[in-house]
């Protein structure tokens, strides 16, 4: 498999936060993660990407163990909760921002972020400071900004938290059209039932530190514990006597 | 890699910030033992039992104390009015940059202008005089060098009062006291209860922890002190430093006692600070 | 309707704001003004003109003070900056801040004369460098606890987006943290510029007299009586903070306090 | 080089090795006609005249002997100061802590017009200076009232304890050395004589003639300006009281330091200055180099110098700072002495000829700091 | 009608936002209102509590015109997106606030504050300083300071917008029973669908400063500018083929 997690626990103090974590992910795919507040969900990403040391266990990442490669060096990108975009660059130098670390050419720079900012919709934006752009418009700055580096994995810690109902589902749609274009494969973490189900091509529930991958989404779907089946059936009662939608 | 910077960062901590104030402690709790010092012959307690005998530290004690917390009180509560009153106004452009310019004034041209406006002989006195209200110097109110360290005191207002309304207008704004009036408003307070049963206490106790490292700063004031202040009592500061550059040379390690325990008091404050509340941004 | 008594309060206080400023100004183009006179029996550039010409030394002391406030700020703020990352990080993170209020709250000239011996065992008593360390010694400590609040979670986020991104810790601090802590720093330093500046025990202490900084002048004159030069050396006291305040003006105004 | 027995060495030597050098002054700075002389007319004279650069900083009697025994006591070698200027119970403190270069006194040139003979001059406080400082001033104690608003000035403790009854508010003690000077001449006069105080200290002496002193301050003090509550810290500040009539009687060293200050307009020109019945004290001020400076060439050429007619001349000015040579005049070249005498008469302050008769001699360093120590507890701290 | 809102504009500048602000309710109902962010559903209720002036209209509540009383007048609270705790008091005190600015007996107060912190399970929490809440709780006390006091009239500004899934639901279902047991009236803004389905007994929908009252729920869910219909076809989708829930 493109990604598999060995055996990956940690603790913080006492309190063991993240339990024997085993999974493996198939590349260009997207695994949703859903779990409540406080269960390990950004810690688990924060150890694949680097950010934080786990007590044990190994990351292999394309057939290389990367558990002890500093975050810099991993070619995984973490995508905040919130979209943090440097305050002090505009639009353009944000997406800009990892190709510059990486010192490549100003012509090369220029035509990529260019096309970036096309594909998010953003051609006019360039110029703008983050704080004069809308919430849906930051997040797809901080998308570019990640996708423009090609990471072989993309993390995403409640990306569309923030997000009004709206821009939200947009966001979505723009989402998987990116992932599939640049065959990105990604954790994708969230609290909504919706879009995790939306968004991933396999799902997993975390629970105060273990997490359980279906095998499918049928077999998400059935299982009470995920709430699913109470969301179909408010909805369903909805459906004024009689009448028949679909 | 990434450890050994982590090291460094940490040694220059300690060597700039750490080490001066422990070697300045050391350095003085050896003098005040008679263990150095050119004239001193070895150890003796006999330094800390002058100092304890003699009640010149105490009563500067109080005396420092008593200004410093008349000094903040006064400052506090000015400011608390101004800020309640006159919020508004301060978004005035050319106000907004005027309440900011007493902050360019350091305190020994403060107590400089206190002296000449306040002194016997100074501006108002001489106004005084002109008015016929006084004919001769003497007549005018004692108000530097004083006996009620009036002085010192309307320096050290004129000094932090300024500090005092900024930080409110800023607390104001981050506690959204603003919005929870109104919220008050709507609980059926109206604008006296809303002053002191919201406004006031959330700003007192936002600032509790500044209020006290002020009161600190004017324990240990110099400057304003020495320039306005009289010869018997004298601020903390002022009579350290007077101890330590006497004439008696045999007597210096008194000043190094005092020094001692001046540092022990205020260290003690500030665990005491520390231990109610994390200091976090009180760098002022 | 009720007389609002706002406009007069208002005056009153600009008035009481601009008053020493012009006070002093006007006392610094005085002389010859004897009690009980309102005003002086001579006004104009006299002491100004002395200011330049006569070996007072007060353009030395000036360009002495900008020197040494300069170098004061600019270490303090750049080097209290990258310490306080460590600080703030550390596990003991409380202990090590406690341990950096001490040397900040004591009284600066009692803090000096007690550490005058060491100075000079260095040699550096009595010596423009020996003064730039001491105000450093006070002022590094305040912008150590004044970076503090900089560095908290979303900082530290960040540095972690950097890091992912591909950085290192020299790409983070140069292309992002500094130009992310600008306003504080331009704050910090014109705090540790104005501690320095406004600092007079702890220099009279370990300058012994010899580096005479405007704080010093200052205080001989008017220790000597000599109003006048008191006030003019005021002026020119007052003056560079005032300057670096309406410059600073943005960011002073908005993370002063 | 830097260890050149200057001692030893011959003035031509010491004259090469000084030029074009740096030399640090240690002084008290507190009076405004002093500094304009240093500042104005020694700084630039010896830059013309030998290329020296002459750094003031301000520091006087305790200041120095700290600085000197903080630097024993940290092995500095290199002093930051050169000389400095001292008299009475610094010079004594120095010479304990063996803060002090010499003898040096008579290798200078200059110190051929100097009557090291005379007590007032070649001894200190009762100490045989023996060349371990440099006579620089010579100036009596006085006493300064305005005749105009105060014709009968006292004379006496006893008249003054009249004075300050029928004008209460207007007499203080400053607490600097004018004050305790002050306290000595009234110490003196407690003790029936002019040369009551001469000798060795005397403890028990001294505990009987404070103790009446004491009384004598605090039975009259509510009396004094603020009733007594408190008092100056600085001489300065008694000049300004004066000037705006806030006291009515002054003193001062160097004759009252009246002359310069009414013609700068500060005093009244009905200002007199007298001594005391029983005397006030006449004393010398000397230069001393530090035990280790680092100039110690350069030190002895600006002394040399400060001593020269030509300085002492210049600081006799009745415009400028009016002080007494030290110079005995009649051993000068012909040209300085008429230079010296033609320098016009005092308008307004005495001269030192007319107090010299109720001269007395500074008591031993002792009673100094004694009665600084005791003004403290028994009268400020009361 | 309990409360009746007639004929109320209002602008900012040129901007209109409210447009002839005209429905009324009865008493102890909650009428939902949804509408996307910036449409004028803050300054609506702030107007109608009396924290904004109108350019125009009436307000009348209980047979009283209230249009130009002053807010602490109106016995109408207003409460806050996010929850707006005192910071200086703790939670006992948070609740007692509006009693004793009233003025009212020591023992009166001790009894209804412990009776309302048992009504929002947080007996035990009385002492603890707001920042040491979680969300929900926080959002708890704040209603029990605003019940507490009988208001007339309860206005909600989206008060569960900050809460997770979980907690949103606990407390929805919480403000029910106290709704019920405190036969409040209130307005509820939510940008959340099923929330307002769920706490609505009327469902209004604002849109650039009009609002539109639907008869009956049917008639909303009917709407297919709403998005119910939406929401109900992707739910039912997830049944799988051939089983029936229901
Ligand atoms: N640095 C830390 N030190 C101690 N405990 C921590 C630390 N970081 C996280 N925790 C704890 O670990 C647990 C898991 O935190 P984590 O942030 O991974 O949860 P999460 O699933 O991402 O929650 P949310 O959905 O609210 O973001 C929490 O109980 C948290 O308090
Ligand atoms: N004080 C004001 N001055 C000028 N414009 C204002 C003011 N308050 C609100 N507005 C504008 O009025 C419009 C409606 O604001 P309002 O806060 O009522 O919207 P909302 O429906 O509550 O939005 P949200 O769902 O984001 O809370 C917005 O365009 C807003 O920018
Ligand atoms: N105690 C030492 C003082 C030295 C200076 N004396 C000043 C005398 C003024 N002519
Ligand atoms: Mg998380
Ligand atoms: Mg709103």
């Amino acid at each position: 498999m493109f990604l598999e997690i060995q055996y990956i626990n940690k603790s913080f103090g006492k309190e063991q936060i993240v339990k024997d974590l085993n999974f493996s992910l198939a590349p260009h795919k997207t695994l949703s993660i859903l779990g409540k507040s406080g269960c390990g969900k950004t810690s688990m990403l924060k150890i694949i990407g680097g950010l934080l040391k786990a007590d044990s266990g190994n990351i292999i990442l394309d057939g290389n163990d990367i558990s002890e490669l500093e975050a810099e060096k991993r070619n995984i990108v973490y995508l905040y909760q919130e979209d943090l975009l440097f305050p002090h660059l505009n639009v353009f130098e944000n997406i800009a921002f990892g190709l510059r670390i990486k010192k490549q050419k100003e012509a090369h720079i220029q035509s990529k972020v260019k096309e970036m900012l096309e594909l998010l919709e953003l051609e006019d934006q360039g110029q703008k400071m983050p704080h004069q752009l809308s919430g849906g418009q930051r997040q797809r700055v901080s998308f570019g900004r990640a996708i423009i580096i090609n990471p072989a994995l993309l993390l995403l810690d409640e990306p569309f938290g923030s997000l009004d109902a709206g821009t939200r589902q947009r966001m979505q749609q723009l989402f998987k059209d990116i992932a599939h274009k640049f065959k990105i494969t990604s954790l994708f973490v969230t609290h909504d039932l919706k879009e995790a189900i939306l968004m991933g091509d396999e799902i997993a529930f975390m629970q105060s530190g273990k997490l359980k991958l279906y095998k499918n989404k049928e077999e998400f779907i059935a299982d009470p514990s995920t709430g699913v089946q109470n969301e179909i059936g408010f909805w369903e009662n909805l459906i004024p006597k009689g009448q028949n939608i679909i | 890699m990434k450890n050994k910077e982590k090291h460094i960062g940490f040694i220059l901590f300690v060597v700039f910030a750490v080490l001066p104030f422990t070697l300045a402690f050391g350095y003085a709790l050896l003098y005040s033992f008679g263990v150095i010092g050119i004239v001193n012959e070895g150890f003796t307690l006999k330094f800390w039992k002058e100092v304890f005998t003699s009640s010149t530290l105490g009563v500067s004690f109080i005396y420092s104390s008593v200004i410093a917390l008349i000094g903040v009180i006064l400052s506090v509560s000015l400011a608390l009015w101004i800020v309640l009153k006159y919020r508004e106004s301060f978004g005035n452009k050319y106000l907004s940059f005027i309440i900011y310019m007493p902050l360019a004034v350091p305190g020994i041209v403060s107590a400089f202008f206190t002296y000449q406006l306040f002194a016997q002989s100074g501006f108002f006195a001489r106004l005084s005089y002109q008015l016929n209200w006084i004919e001769t110097a003497q007549q005018f109110p004692d108000l530097v060098n004083d006996n009620w360290a009036i002085g010192i005191i309307i320096t050290f207002i004129s000094l932090l009062t300024p500090f005092f309304i900024l930080l409110y207008l800023n607390i104001y704004k981050d506690e959204r006291i603003e919005e929870l009036s109104q919220l008050s408003r709507a609980l059926g307070a109206n604008k006296k209860q809303i002053a002191l049963k919201v406004s006031l206490p959330i700003m007192l106790k936002k600032s509790w922890v500044l209020i006290v490292l002020y009161f600190i700063f004017l324990l240990g004031a110099y400057e304003v002190p020495l320039i306005l202040g009289q010869e018997s009592p004298q601020m903390l500061s002022v009579l350290i430093l007077r101890e330590l550059k006497q004439f008696d040379l045999t007597k210096i390690s008194e000043g190094y006692v005092m020094a001692v325990l001046y540092t022990v008091v205020i260290m003690s404050a500030t665990v005491f600070i520390f231990s109610r509340k994390k200091l976090r941004n009180n760098a002022y | 309707m009720r007389i609002s008594l706002k406009p007069f309060f208002l005056s009153i206080m600009v008035l009481l704001i601009l008053f020493p400023f012009v006070y002093l100004l006007w006392l610094s183009l005085s002389a010859d003004w004897s009690f009980p006179q309102v005003m002086p029996d001579y006004f104009g550039l006299k002491n100004w003109k002395a200011l330049l010409i006569s070996e007072t030394g007060l353009l030395r002391s000036f360009f002495q003070s900008v020197i040494i406030s300069v170098s004061v700020g600019f270490t303090a703020t750049l080097s209290g900056f990258v310490i306080s990352r460590n600080i703030a990080y550390h596990p003991k993170k409380n202990t090590l801040t406690l341990l950096s209020y001490f040397p900040y709250i004591i009284s600066p000239v009692v803090f000096g004369a007690c550490l005058s011996y060491f100075f000079l065992k260095l040699g550096i008593f009595g010596q423009m460098t020996g003064v730039i360390v001491a105000q450093f010694m006070i002022s590094f400590p305040y912008a150590l606890i004044f970076f503090n609040s900089f560095w908290g979670e979303k900082t530290k986020n960040m540095e972690d987006l950097v890091s992912t991104l591909g950085g290192n810790r020299l790409s983070s601090f140069t292309k992002v943290l500094l130009p992310l802590a600008k306003g504080m720093l331009l704050v910090c330093f014109f705090q540790t510029f104005l501690i320095s500046w406004f600092e007079y025990g702890l220099t009279s202490v370990i300058g012994v007299g010899k580096v005479q900084t405007l704080t010093i002048k200052v205080f001989l004159f008017i220790r000597e009586a000599n109003y006048f030069y008191g006030a003019l050396s005021s002026c020119l006291l007052i003056l560079p903070p005032l300057v670096l305040m309406y410059i600073n003006k943005k960011y002073v105004f908005n993370k002063l306090t | 080089e830097e260890l050149q027995d200057w001692k030893n060495a011959s003035w031509s030597e010491i004259k090469e090795e000084a030029s074009s050098t740096t030399v640090n002054f240690m002084m008290w700075q507190g009076s405004p006609i002093v500094n304009d002389y240093i500042n104005n007319y020694v700084k630039p004279t010896l830059k013309k005249k030998y290329n020296i650069t002459l750094n003031i900083s301000s520091g006087q009697g305790p200041e120095i002997v700290q600085l000197m025994m903080g630097e024993k006591q940290a092995g500095s070698e290199k002093g930051q100061v050169d000389m400095v200027w001292i008299n009475g119970e610094t010079f004594f403190q120095l010479r304990k802590i063996e803060g002090l270069w010499g003898p040096f006194t008579e290798k200078l040139p200059n110190s051929q017009y100097i009557d090291l003979n005379n007590p007032f001059i070649g001894i200190d406080f009762q100490q045989e200076i023996n060349g371990m400082e440099c006579p620089w001033g010579i100036n009596q104690f006085a006493f300064v009232y305005d005749s105009s608003k105060t014709p009968d000035p006292p004379k006496t403790l006893a008249e003054l304890e009249t004075f300050v009854k029928v004008n209460p508010g207007t007499f203080t003690i400053s607490n600097d050395f004018s004050g305790m000077t002050l306290l000595k001449c009234f110490m003196a006069e407690m003790s029936g004589s002019p040369d009551g105080l001469d000798g060795e200290f005397d403890q028990q002496k001294y505990d009987t003639l404070s103790a009446q002193l004491w009384d004598y301050i605090n039975r009259n003090s509510k009396y004094f300006w603020k009733e007594g509550q408190t008092f100056p810290k600085e001489h300065s500040k008694m000049d300004q009281m004066f000037s705006s009539g806030e006291i009515l009687l002054s003193y001062g060293f160097s004759e009252g330091g009246i002359e310069d200050k009414v013609l700068q307009g500060l005093f009244p020109k009905s200002t007199k200055g007298y001594a005391w019945e029983n005397g006030t004290v006449l004393n010398s001020n000397y230069l001393g180099i530090t035990y280790n400076a680092t100039n110690t060439a350069g030190a002895m050429q600006v002394i040399n110098f400060l001593i020269s007619p030509e300085a002492q001349l210049k600081r006799a000015e009745p415009s400028g700072m009016n002080a007494n040579p030290v110079l005995d005049i009649s051993k000068l070249p012909a040209e300085y002495k008429t230079q010296f005498e033609k320098i016009t008469a005092r308008q307004y302050g005495p001269s030192l000829d007319e107090l010299s008769e109720n001269a007395i001699k500074e008591p031993a360093p002792e009673y100094m700091l004694n009665i600084y120590e005791d003004f403290r507890t028994y009268v400020l701290e009361k």
